[in-house]
């Protein structure tokens, strides 16, 4: 067995928790990692209170880009948006508790990324917006 | 789904534990085990000779070529032109003048599309290419014919990853001014027909650039028989150093060309007002040529040449029939292209039900298989195959049907790992 | 004509002994003399620290970059950022993303013109350059000026070589799109106060290109110090190998440019019908990469901040101040450029009148001395001169005051040959 | 002493042959050496007879190229422009009577290289002529 796909991991993986598009989310933003072709897409539902009352994921890719999306969705339930923009990457590496080799962990940040730009109210990247309005 | 047989009776023509003893990095190891270097479409590895090659000119007589008049510099520069006339014997160029030292084959193919693209390709122009393209050969045309309003064709394949040769014909009959095709595609290890293509662009009247980033290494590339206009290539991928490649055209056509890179060396005279430029090949080798790289590259086409390219080739169709069985015989692979031994290089593009191909590439790390997980560069294909990425195995002269054998045995272990 | 004194005295800080044990080549002899290789500006001599950082990467984990998920390409792909990291730190870049690593500044400085030049120079604006341009700085505003209609004004030098400061002022008060300007002559040893210069330049709104292949090997460059918008360097000419280059730009223009070069790794996703780049550096480093040339080029940086940038200076200087009053002493020499040591590097043109500087750079030879004769890809400044050539004589960190006695006792001697 | 530089080279380049300009030349053409700048013309008067009355060149460069246009310049006297087209490389070397390393010996082919040309009664290199016509 290879200590990188624990248990842990490969149940996430195989069972990701709060997966499926949200109906009504309030923020989404999707993004991929262009080495791999992962993809995830992050969908919040902020409450009145400024809460975040639902998060869902849905997403394609590896274990660890998938798993460390699942992990995530867990973490942020019931935070506000200034706490998930708060979140640093030694968080998701630290739910993951593996190490992993610099190729990796653009896997394992990948929804990290995915989510603070939602959680900003992104819908794309500054500058690809404008590409995107121009076609 | 049957391996054809036959080219594995010939692979006993290259003595492979001999060969190996010339590449260093064959007896590192990976995370305790053996290195299985199977990524060699990606980058070879270099044998001794090569690597002795450049040592000899950077500590016995490393000079600038060309400019100089002093022994060291007259050393290198007919070591830098020995290695021009190598690879022009390699390719059967016409004549050394047409090879152009470049530093990839990504940069010869955008030599092309800037030295004579631009100053050739006009709005509605046609520009024929396919969905097998490397990038590099692809997103220079793309973006030329945006710029100048051309249209681009893209020509698929069939359900086996071979080229769709009925509408390739078709849509050359209709007129192109561009022919930009692969010799050999790196993410399905199919050989494209190119003489034949080529021919059918021909008599529609247009230019033909061949990228060979995959064949020139692999098998006998001959720029004459093919008829093409243009060919580039990668000494990286061929035994040779990195930052050595080749942009090959015909004289005519380099001739007319505009230079591409303007500075020292390409140039004949300069004043204030006006630049004249230097004859062929130099007219486009602006600057400090990697002239160590090159001389890299004119040893590694020695070896080549010495080993012999249609052994190599034997040898690693040989390889792929002895993997393809048991890798289809696995439960969940998927091989993409196609499944026999028929035009095809060592290139075996494959997915595993359940294991994404970056998981799978970790874990065969983990057992010292190099393979590469990824898009490789071709993402057109990747969506015409319906996938985002691919574990690819890649082969050369140096690897073993052991080592065919032990990839088998670590795609079984990952899959016990995923619990599949 | 007498030489300042200001550097010698701290020419002791190089323990040029130890130096040069470091660079097998110096070893060898040249027609049974031993090697005094006077031709750094052409290229220089590398140590023992790049060839061994290079033959680690080829021989123990050699792989290509980036797109590997396994320990080789990891590890090959660290070592690759690593260098970016050193060139960044010393060049005071702001940050490693604007490091984009390319074969030579001849590709650096046309990477500029291409990519930000067509998009940005338009009929009727003003290029602003000098005489004492390399080609490489100079021909890719030249060609690119006639093909939009641009003008092209080119600053004139002194009689003692020096840039004519007040014209460069007085042009660029008239207004400016682009100024092209070298950090050094390679033909005369000068340095431009590029600062100054550039401040100009800047308040005339124009996009500031350096030409640092002659300064960054020798003196410090601090590309924020300067305020330039781009700037271009060779490896090969700072200890580092061949097919090592680099072109450095402030990161807000590199991000609104067009790429250069189209291929692998320069793209974050391709369809048929577009494209999307990378970020930044890699959307510049299309195809792959020279990364061990590269991985070179960050060991000689390392190599060249040990011995201190400052310290190499002022070695050369102290050279410059030892050869220039036994050489003006010489009946019939004339030397190039100033002949005091104020703002000068260790390039010494000069011709002995009845003797071609194509003959000198044989009989010199014959004496095992390695020196350039030639325009230097340098045709305005020579026509500005009046000469068709010059022989030149470059040092470097490891060259010694001996050396530049053998210098002049060869001069001595080759008059004897012409009789003269 | 250095081989390189004999006597015999070292004289025709102090002294060289019919040198200068050649008044009523049937032929004449120029060319240069870019990498070191020498330069050679070379003009021709060719009689009734179709036989060379007189040559002469002019130039600047290294000895190696002014002495072997010089000596070049004595061989030729007399000759009929077929034969001089029929010169080669190997006779322009011995008349020099040294061994040239391959960048000199571009110095050394110069005065043949412009020779030639002239008795083609080229005035541009094929290819220039239309690019000097367009300007
Ligand atoms: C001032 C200057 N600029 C540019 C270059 C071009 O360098 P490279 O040939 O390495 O591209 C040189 C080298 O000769 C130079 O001296
Ligand atoms: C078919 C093909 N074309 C072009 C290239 C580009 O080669 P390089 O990255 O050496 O420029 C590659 C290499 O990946 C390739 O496989």
């Amino acid at each position: 067995m290879d200590d990188l796909y624990r248990e842990n991991i490969l149940d996430h993986y195989k069972n990701p928790r709060n997966y499926g598009e949200l109906e009504g989310a309030t923020h989404h933003y999707h993004d991929t990692n262009p080495l791999c072709g992962d993809e995830i897409t992050m969908f919040l539902l902020v409450g009145e209170s400024g809460r975040i009352d639902d998060v869902h994921f849905t997403g394609r890719g590896c274990a660890i880009s998938q798993a460390s999306a699942s992990l995530l969705t867990e973490r942020i339930k019931g935070k506000t948006l200034d706490e998930v923009k708060g979140i640093d990457k030694e968080a998701v590496l630290e739910d993951l508790g593996i190490t992993l080799s610099p190729a990796r962990v653009k896997c394992a940040l990948l929804s990290l990324k995915t989510l603070k730009a939602a959680a900003w109210g992104l819908t794309a990247w500054p500058g690809e917006e404008a590409k995107q309005a121009a076609e | 789904m049957a391996v054809t047989a036959r080219a594995t009776g010939s692979a006993a023509t290259l003595d492979v534990a001999r060969i190996r003893q010339d590449f260093p990095v064959l007896s590192q190891t990976v995370h305790g085990k053996p290195l299985v270097w199977l990524d060699s479409a990606s980058t070879s590895q270099k044998p001794r000779q090569v690597l002795e090659a450049m040592r000899v000119v950077y500590e016995e007589h490393n000079a600038n070529i060309h400019r100089g008049v002093y022994e060291f510099s007259e050393r290198t520069t007919a070591a830098f032109e020995d290695a021009r006339a190598a690879v022009a014997r390699f390719i059967n160029a016409p004549s050394p003048r047409e090879v152009i030292f470049v530093r990839n084959a990504t940069e010869g193919l955008n030599l092309v599309a800037y030295a004579w693209g631009r100053d050739n390709l006009r709005k509605g122009d046609r520009v024929v290419t396919t969905v097998l393209e490397h990038h590099s050969s692809f997103v220079p045309w793309q973006q030329l014919a945006q710029d100048v309003g051309a249209e681009l064709v893209v020509v698929d394949i069939d359900d086996d990853g071979r080229l769709r040769l009925d509408q390739m014909r078709a849509e050359l009959e209709k007129g192109a001014k561009v022919l930009a095709i692969t010799h050999t595609s790196n993410g399905l290890g199919v050989i494209d027909p190119v003489k034949e293509v080529v021919g059918w662009a021909k008599r529609a009247g247009a230019t033909t650039i061949v990228d060979a980033a995959q064949s020139a290494p692999h098998m006998r590339v001959d720029v004459q028989d093919i008829g093409c206009d243009f060919i580039a290539f990668s000494g990286h991928k061929m035994l040779g150093p990195v930052g050595s490649g080749v942009v090959w055209g015909r004289a005519a056509l380099l001739e007319r060309m505009r230079p591409f890179l303007y500075g020292g060396d390409m140039i004949s005279r300069v004043s204030i007002e006006r630049s004249d430029w230097n004859e062929l090949p130099w007219k486009f080798e602006a600057g400090t040529s990697a002239y160590v790289d090159a001389i890299g590259l004119g040893a590694a086409v020695r070896y080549l040449e010495e080993v012999g390219i249609d052994a190599i080739h034997r040898h690693e169709v040989a390889l792929v029939a002895h993997l393809l069985p048991p890798l289809l015989a696995e439960d969940g692979v998927t091989v993409f292209g196609p499944h026999d031994t028929r035009d095809r290089v060592g290139v075996v593009s494959f997915d595993v039900k359940g294991i994404h191909p970056h998981d799978m590439a970790t874990l065969l790390d983990r057992e010292g298989i190099a393979v590469r997980a990824g898009h490789h560069c071709n993402n057109p294909l990747m969506t015409r195959l319906g996938v985002s990425a691919t574990t690819r195995a890649s082969t050369y002269l140096y690897n073993t049907n052991e080592e065919m054998d032990a990839l088998v045995a670590a795609v079984r272990k990952a899959k016990k790992v995923f619990g599949l």
